[in-house]
């Protein structure tokens, strides 16, 4: 599974991409967020507001109950100010 | 109809000529165009650094403006955002709505900017003297794309 | 802030480069261009033949952007409205509003061309094979132009 | 005191100006219309309905009781379509 972080999520973690392979019990976007943040460090200061992340799997933005599987490609972001 | 996202300046009369020449049938055309400010709040800025989730971006872009071409008959639409480093008084976005009428042009328009500034995945950090700050969503973006729904 | 009525065309990119340039307050520019179409109804038109009251034009004009201006925290505008025989294709009015923010800018560019249509002294004859006819007023520009009296 | 005639009510009238001396009971913007309608032919055809006909007296929009004097300048012309 490939997770994408953007602005200031990538900045606070420190990667702008990486590839993970989270256990079988991580089954949807929530899983997946508990999962990062026990992590620690960047992926604990980054995820500690889940108001402020979005979260789009294969291009489509979805909700914390959203399944996940391996091959996805899943992005995590602020909310967008573009324009 | 059509969407683009690149890191070069684009002009404005240029893009609006090519999207109607030769099609009779548009009477109107709308146009916006967003541009970097110098001031962030009361802070000077240097500079604004655009980012995007490329794919994503683009998808949402089009889905964006073929929503507007089934609310409103649209000859012709374009929207283009840059990427990168931008100055105070740089253009940053680009949206053309063309109809035969203004008022579909007009509000379709106002409609692709709203909906873009809250769904299409950029993010702006502004420069300052004191370093970069990621800028923060405005609840006025929110209100302004919530106002489409209902219509 | 400026109003202009002349025969020749006009550059809609360099119009809006002149008037926002050096201006690093601005946020949004949102224009508006009419388009003369080819048909009246059903019947192809040949060209379109644009009257005006010379004097009391501009002063409508002026008056109706003083207006804007008063109404939103506008940086700049500008209309433009050519005069004389146009072919369909051809650029009739140009509006540009530039403000800090897009609504501003969006809102007043609507505003100006509503009432423009409904104040401003041009008549449109179209020239068809049968002839000419002169254009019948809109009731539908008539409630655009109303919605801006409650707001 | 100068006439102009706009659109369609020039060509009917076949002028687009004209200086008039209407006499001294003429005195608001109805009085001018009735005088010019009693004119006949091109005036009578183009002032005869009153609600597509507006008048701007020194460039302003008027009523059809605004005074009218001497050294007016008075603008008879149909709902304007510009734009």
């Amino acid at each position: 599974m490939k997770i994408l972080y953007f602005a200031w999520l990538r900045t606070k973690i420190g990667a702008a991409s990486e590839e993970v392979e989270p256990p079988d019990e991580v089954s949807d976007v929530a899983g997946l967020l508990d999962w990062l943040r026990r992590r620690g460090g960047g992926y604990a200061d980054a995820l500690k507001e889940p108001s402020l992340v979005r979260v789009a799997v294969n291009l489509e933005y979805v909700g914390y109950d959203h399944p996940i599987a391996a091959g996805d490609e899943v992005a995590l972001f602020p909310p967008v100010t573009g324009g | 109809m059509s969407v683009r996202v690149q890191q070069e300046d684009f002009d404005v009369g240029a893009e609006i000529e090519a999207l109607v020449r030769g099609n009779h049938k548009i009477g109107g055309v709308a146009s916006f165009v967003g541009v970097v400010r110098d001031v962030a709040g009361d802070q000077p800025i240097e500079a604004m650094e655009l980012e995007h989730y490329p794919g994503m971006t683009e998808k949402k872009l089009a889905e964006i403006e073929a929503e507007a071409n089934q609310r409103w008959p649209l000859e012709a639409s374009l929207i283009v955002h840059r990427t990168g480093r931008l100055a105070p008084g740089e253009r940053i976005v680009l949206v053309v709505t063309a109809s035969a009428h203004r008022k579909a042009a007009l509000d379709s328009c106002a409609f692709l900017i709203d909906w873009l500034k809250t769904k299409a995945p950029f993010w702006k950090l502004e420069e300052t003297a004191d370093g970069g700050k990621w800028v923060d969503a405005r609840d006025a973006d929110d209100s302004a794309a919530r106002r489409w729904i209902e219509s």
